[in-house]
């Protein structure tokens, strides 16, 4: 009998880790709710991989590590920021651990390589990662995204260049890779659609240690877009505006400008126009809970990053609550998970369209100093955004995924 | 036009912040032959410690020079205690030093978390140079000056002061060195923990505009690696000339042919290690 | 010598149990997570032995074998993503990669030592830089995802299990391939040329080819290893041609022992294990790598295979003190005239 | 027949001339001893007959065929083999192993991957036959790490005589004996038959006055003085730059 033993002594050595990991008591119920997150915590990519785990982690401690009556059990498992890593962490999730649910992943082309594997293996996944076509072309009926397809502010803030500042020509810059083609594509469209026009789109590769042979190249515009993600948007800013540039506004998606990167940032970001599906400053009582109490246990102002797991967590205990705590029968609470509709959350209402993705509110902030400290001020909120805009899903799906050549860009210079 | 200005001057200040993190690995490089991997290491860790300094409050030049020795007493007792040892090795050497960069990387996880740290420009050296209509940020005009500052004084050190003769004789032959009475191995020590200083010290010059993160020391490794092959191992005006030919290939490589930016980083080393192994300025050892 | 046959006899009693071990493992850990470590393992190990082959044997240190892994992985991914079979994407992978590990050759042979270590930096990062910034080509970052693992004589792959099986295939057919050829007149060539270059010359060995096919080898199982790699994560990206994957593929050698049959493959278990299973328990996974790493070089600096064999024989002699034992403890006995370090252990 | 010729040899290295201009003729089957103080330019002598440096200028010459060009590994096959003055041998290997590897050098075998090195029985008993010719077939089985000075020089010894050279090259091979070992050393080449040429360094003539016939002085990177033993040692110049101290 080698095989029981070890697999016993094992599993128990991975709870009591999980437990120790988010500071609760080992739990001794026999079937507690398993909940894997899929993060980074090493290696370049660790900045938002932390912050997703304390999302997750404030919203269990709020619960005292109870949904819907049944003891819930996070296991964290660190993908070190690349494909490969985040293929084997999620086997050791589903086949080792057995989670019912895995949180995350944090990167794009994480969850590109996953995506198979979880159509495979039929574990519910809540991405906060954006690679559209998850929800889109290729929908997953096990994957859905509570935080946003990569588009999905972008829209908003195409929009808003091209109604409210009546900017008529933007340069685009953002990194070379889907995250970054998807956001700027989606700016395009929709700013072209409103009547500018995108004369200069730049691809920066993900690691650039300096952006200044980029932002030379920006030329004579309205307005700049930029979709950086992770550590980048701070270097960013300050070559921007090292290089005198600020005279040129800048607009930015959310990852640019994420609230938990404000404590990075310096003058040089001050006045920049970003969308974003969360905000620190949102005034509902569930989000100044939720700042109250990531500032109290973590220290920290919270984004996206962590606003996303913390949501994604709110919607498994809105499916546990559906079927009553159970979760032994996989279709059904999947089927519950898809459903979940909510009120109260700390972006605000959420619900999902059929493909898995949210239909949720997207705020244009700019960014002020305020006593001393630099704050996201809301000053727009486009309410029930979709990931397909105003298109329609059958429209939008027509067209190819946005890329780097979708939507073709006409009017470069 | 003006894009090639820009990316002139600003390759100029890139090239300066390379030299000051390539000088140190390559009088490493040169003088003990050891492959320093966890040169980049240095440079991250120096700026960490530099961040944390100018956090407190502590002036800018002071947090650089403290940085820069801290590093240099933590790289001094990595190569008394360990890779001493080693000397000769390639494989161990290569396992130990990489092994540090590992520790040194994940230490810095631990202590720095993994948020950017971006200390802001110093006051004084902050603000832009307008020429013509173009700005150019002042800061990396600095960084060009101290680099051809710690370039003259490294010049003085190694061509007119009896370490440096040392130094010399070491890189050149250092049997005859050992031969001649020179107490290799504590030049060795102390080389090793100048270079350590001079990447730390890059680390917090670079701060301002690089930013600090986890994964910097693997970007910077490369780079000091193809400065020091390109301009020859142990030879400061290579190291020097190296930082500039890499500072003018990132800037115009990126710009013109970004599919092959990298492709037009790294093949010159590639040619200078077949054609010219000892690199342009290296002397030829037999 | 009659010690020679009564140790070659537990030898090869200890590689028959290890090989049936092997077959029997997935039903014996049961869980697919763990049959699946246990492929990363096999094919890791593959891609070190291929890397020992020149590391080892040949005395030239790559720090660009990530390029020749990458090769065959990207050169598959995207033929197969152009609509191509996995036979034909198969072959040409191969073909490629053994051709670059050709241009390899030609360009780092010129230099041994630090020199050729830097050549085969500089090279793999040139490809690393086509991986990672030519997107046009290879998607960039993006990578490039492979829909199905191929099913050979229709045996079906896509499983734990039937992957594991393909791998350990593979794995035992590359030990075999290299306790051959490492026992073979131009294995022992080539260990000639590592000890003693010139003296090699002068015996009428063409050192330049003999590590030319050297190379070649090397390249044709860093393929092999790279197609594993890629049919098992059904995905490539850049990362895989980074510095980092060179540097952890000599680490694996390196710390298992370099010139050994066993030593790669212990440090390919090594570092998947810690990277993947001790990273769920320990957050600080990277640290205690870094931590083995240092005190393998300071304890046991000629790896942990041989490293652990000398300190066997070691504290047997010490146990048997009274028996007067020859001075060097060195590695048990290896077949006569294969001698040395070198021995298939 | 000539077996060695050396024409007008020249060889610099920055601007410093190591050889200035040798010439020197090897008949087939003499026994020729160089000798010259140190820094005459003898092993660099040595390294362009084999092929290790190159010339700047001027030819050599196996058995009248043009060789200047060939690499170190042709000029093997044609039937040249050296001994080194610092031992370069296999320290981990066994004694049969380092001279087997000296055999494979020569046969079209050393290309295959496929079969068991240690199992070539032709090849493992012309090695020990090698090495009983030195007196060593006893120790045939011991790594070379574990035998003595005397014994590795006599190893150099047997790799070169198992090549079965015409021309055979030997650098300084007493150097660091004892008087004994030497005594062996020298009856074992005195051994060597006829149909091997060879070629001796020497830094110090009087060990091997009576190997040769002829002796070439070399000096300076020229040949000072040719001729008999009794010529070379009579010669005035010889005292002057030899000799006399």
């Amino acid at each position: 009998m080698p095989r029981v033993t070890r697999r016993a002594v094992l599993a128990g050595t991975a709870a009591g880790t999980a437990a120790a990991v988010i500071g609760m008591p080992a739990i001794a119920q026999a079937t507690p709710f398993k909940i894997g997150l899929l993060t980074v915590k090493t290696g370049p990519l660790a900045q938002g991989g932390i912050q997703m785990e304390q999302g997750i982690m404030t919203l269990l401690k709020q619960r005292g590590s109870t949904f819907a009556g049944r003891k819930v059990e996070l296991v964290s498992a660190d993908t070190g920021g690349n494909p490969a890593g985040a293929k084997t962490k999620a086997s050791e999730l589903i086949e080792r651990d057995n989670v019912d649910v895995i949180l995350g992943p944090l990167a794009a082309f994480e969850l590109l390589a996953l995506n198979d594997y979880i159509r495979q293996k039929g574990t519910p996944l809540m991405s906060l990662a954006a690679a559209e076509d998850v929800t889109q072309r290729q929908t997953n009926p096990f994957i859905m995204r509570p935080s946003a397809t990569s588009a999905q502010c972008c829209h908003v803030l195409g929009d808003y260049a091209a109604k409210e500042l009546k900017y008529r020509r933007a340069a685009t810059i953002s990194e070379d890779f889907a995250f970054g083609y998807e956001q700027m594509s989606g700016f395009q469209r929709v700013f072209e659609d409103g009547g500018g026009k995108v004369v200069k789109k730049l691809w920066p590769p993900l690691v650039t240690p300096d952006y200044t042979p980029y932002i030379a190249q920006i030329g004579n515009v309205d307005c700049v877009a930029n979709g950086f993600a992770g550590s980048n948007p701070v270097k960013f800013m300050r070559a921007y505006a090292d290089l005198g540039m600020k005279r040129i506004p800048l607009l930015a998606g959310w990852t640019a400008m994420d609230d938990a990167l404000l404590k990075s940032l310096g003058d040089e970001a001050v006045g920049v126009v970003s969308a974003a599906w969360y905000s620190a400053s949102l005034d509902s009582p569930v989000n100044k809970q939720f700042v109250a109490d990531m500032a109290k246990d973590h220290n920290v102002l919270p984004g996206g990053y962590s606003a996303g797991m913390y949501i994604a967590g709110q919607v498994v205990e809105a499916a546990l609550q559906k079927t009553g705590g159970k979760s032994d029968d996989k279709k059904a609470f999947n089927e519950a998970l898809r459903g979940v509709s909510l009120q109260d959350t700390p972006r605000g209402p959420v619900k999902f369209d059929k493909y898995g993705n949210v239909v949720g509110d997207v705020h244009i902030r700019r960014c002020e100093r305020k006593g001393g400290q630099l704050v996201n001020t809301i000053v727009k909120t486009y309410p029930d955004v979709s990931q397909f805009w105003t298109y329609g899903d059958q429209a939008f799906l027509a067209n190819p995924v946005y890329s780097r050549d979708y939507p073709p860009a006409k009017n470069l210079e | 036009m003006s894009l090639w200005l820009t990316l002139a001057v600003n390759s100029f200040g890139l090239g300066g912040l390379l030299f000051l993190l390539s000088s140190g690995f390559s009088l490493i490089f040169g003088l003990m032959r050891i492959p320093n991997l966890m040169h980049g290491s240095f440079f991250m860790l120096g700026a960490y410690f530099g961040v944390t300094l100018l956090d407190r409050g502590v002036n800018f030049w002071v947090a650089a020079i403290g940085a820069g020795l801290l590093t240099a007493l933590i790289g001094g007792l990595i190569e008394r205690f360990l890779l001493r040892r080693l000397e000769g090795q390639v494989l161990p050497q290569v396992l130990l030093t990489l092994g540090f960069a590992f520790i040194i990387g994940d230490v810095c996880l631990m202590v720095w978390t993994g948020d950017p740290w971006q200390p802001a420009t110093p006051a004084h050296l902050a603000g832009a140079v307008q020429v013509a209509g173009l700005f150019f940020p002042l800061y990396r005009l600095v960084i060009l000056a101290v680099a051809v500052v710690v370039a003259i004084a490294l010049w003085i050190m190694v061509d007119w002061t009896r370490l440096g003769a040392m130094i010399r004789a070491g890189v050149d032959d250092p049997p005859i060195a050992r031969v001649v009475g020179i107490r290799v191995s504590q030049l060795f020590t102390l080389v090793f923990s100048l270079g350590a200083a001079l990447a730390a010290f890059a680390g917090v010059m670079g701060a301002p505009y690089l930013s600090v993160y986890p994964g910097l020391d693997f970007e910077m490794l490369p780079l000091a690696l193809i400065v020091v092959i390109l301009g020859g191992t142990g030879s400061l005006l290579g190291a020097l000339v190296g930082s500039f030919i890499i500072g003018f290939l990132y800037n115009f490589g990126q710009a013109m042919f970004p599919d092959l930016a990298y492709v037009i980083l790294f093949l010159p080393m590639l040619l200078v290690l077949v054609l010219r192994p000892q690199g342009l300025f290296g002397k030829v050892v037999t | 010598m009659s010690a020679v046959s009564g140790l070659l006899a537990p030898r090869t009693a200890a590689i028959a149990m290890a090989v049936l071990l092997l077959l029997v493992l997935p039903l014996w850990v049961g869980n697919a997570y763990y049959v699946n470590i246990a492929s990363q393992i096999l094919f890791f190990a593959v891609f070190a032995l291929a890397l020992n082959v020149l590391v080892g044997y040949g005395g030239l240190t790559s720090l660009g074998h990530a390029g020749l892994f990458a090769m065959a992985g990207y050169t598959a991914a995207l033929l197969l993503a152009r609509g191509h079979g996995h036979l034909v994407a198969d072959t040409a992978a191969l073909l490629v990669t053994v051709a670059t590990a050709a241009v390899y050759a030609v360009l780092s042979l010129r230099a041994t030592g630090i020199g050729f270590l830097m050549i085969t930096l500089a090279i793999g990062q040139i490809l690393w830089g086509i991986a990672y910034r030519w997107a046009s080509l290879t998607n960039g970052d993006n990578g490039v995802n492979v829909s199905s693992r191929p099913m050979p004589f229709g045996l079906d792959l896509s499983g734990a299990d039937g992957f594991y099986y393909l791998c350990l295939v593979v794995f035992l057919a590359c030990v075999g391939s290299m306790a051959v050829v490492v026992r073979s007149p131009f294995g022992a060539s080539l260990r000639g040329t590592r000890d003693q270059e010139r003296r090699m010359a002068a015996l009428g060995y063409d050192v330049w080819l003999i590590r030319f096919w050297a190379f070649l080898l090397s390249g044709f199982w860093s393929g092999v290893a790279g197609l594993l790699f890629l049919y098992y994560n059904q995905f490539i990206s850049p990362q895989v041609v980074a510095l980092t994957t060179s540097a952890e593929a000599l680490l694996m050698v390196i710390a298992g022992g370099t010139a050994t049959l066993l030593g790669p493959i212990v440090g390919a278990a090594l570092v998947v294990i810690m990277k993947n299973v001790v990273s769920a328990y320990i957050v600080r996974w990277n640290m205690v790598l870094g931590i083995i790493f240092i005190l393998i070089v300071s304890f046991m600096p000629e790896g942990l295979v041989p490293g652990s064999a000398r300190l066997w024989a070691w504290a047997r002699h010490r146990l048997r003190h009274g028996k007067p034992k020859p001075a060097a403890p060195g590695p048990v006995a290896a077949p006569p005239a294969s001698g040395g370090k070198e021995g298939v252990r | 027949m000539i077996a060695l010729e050396v024409r007008a040899l020249k060889k610099s290295f920055g601007g410093l001339y190591v050889t200035r201009r040798v010439d020197l003729a090897v008949e087939e089957g003499e026994r020729r001893l160089i000798i010259g103080p140190n820094g005459a330019g003898k092993t660099t002598l040595f390294n362009l007959v084999t092929g290790e440096i190159t010339p700047d200028s001027g030819s050599i010459a196996l058995f009248g065929r043009d060789i200047t060009r060939k690499p170190v590994r042709t000029r093997a096959h044609l039937g040249m083999a050296r001994t080194y003055q610092i031992i370069t041998l296999f320290g981990r290997d066994t004694l049969r192993h380092n001279v087997m590897l000296a055999l494979l050098g020569l046969s079209p075998r050393r290309w295959n991957p496929l079969i068991d090195f240690a199992g070539q029985r032709d090849l493992a008993e012309q090695a020990e036959a090698a090495l009983a010719r030195v007196g060593l077939a006893h120790l045939a089985g011991r790594p070379l790490a574990e035998t003595s000075y005397g014994e590795r020089r006599r190893v150099e010894i047997a790799m070169a005589l198992a090549q079965k050279p015409r021309v055979l090259l030997l650098d300084e091979p007493f150097a660091g004996l004892s008087i004994d070992e030497r005594q062996d050393v020298h009856r074992l080449l005195m051994a060597v038959p006829r149909d091997v040429t060879m070629v001796m360094i020497e830094h110090n003539m009087d060990v091997a006055l009576e190997f040769a016939e002829r002796i070439t002085l070399l000096h300076f990177g020229e040949v000072i003085v040719e001729g008999t033993r009794a010529e070379v040692v009579a010669h005035p110049r010889t005292r002057e730059v030899y000799l006399g101290h």
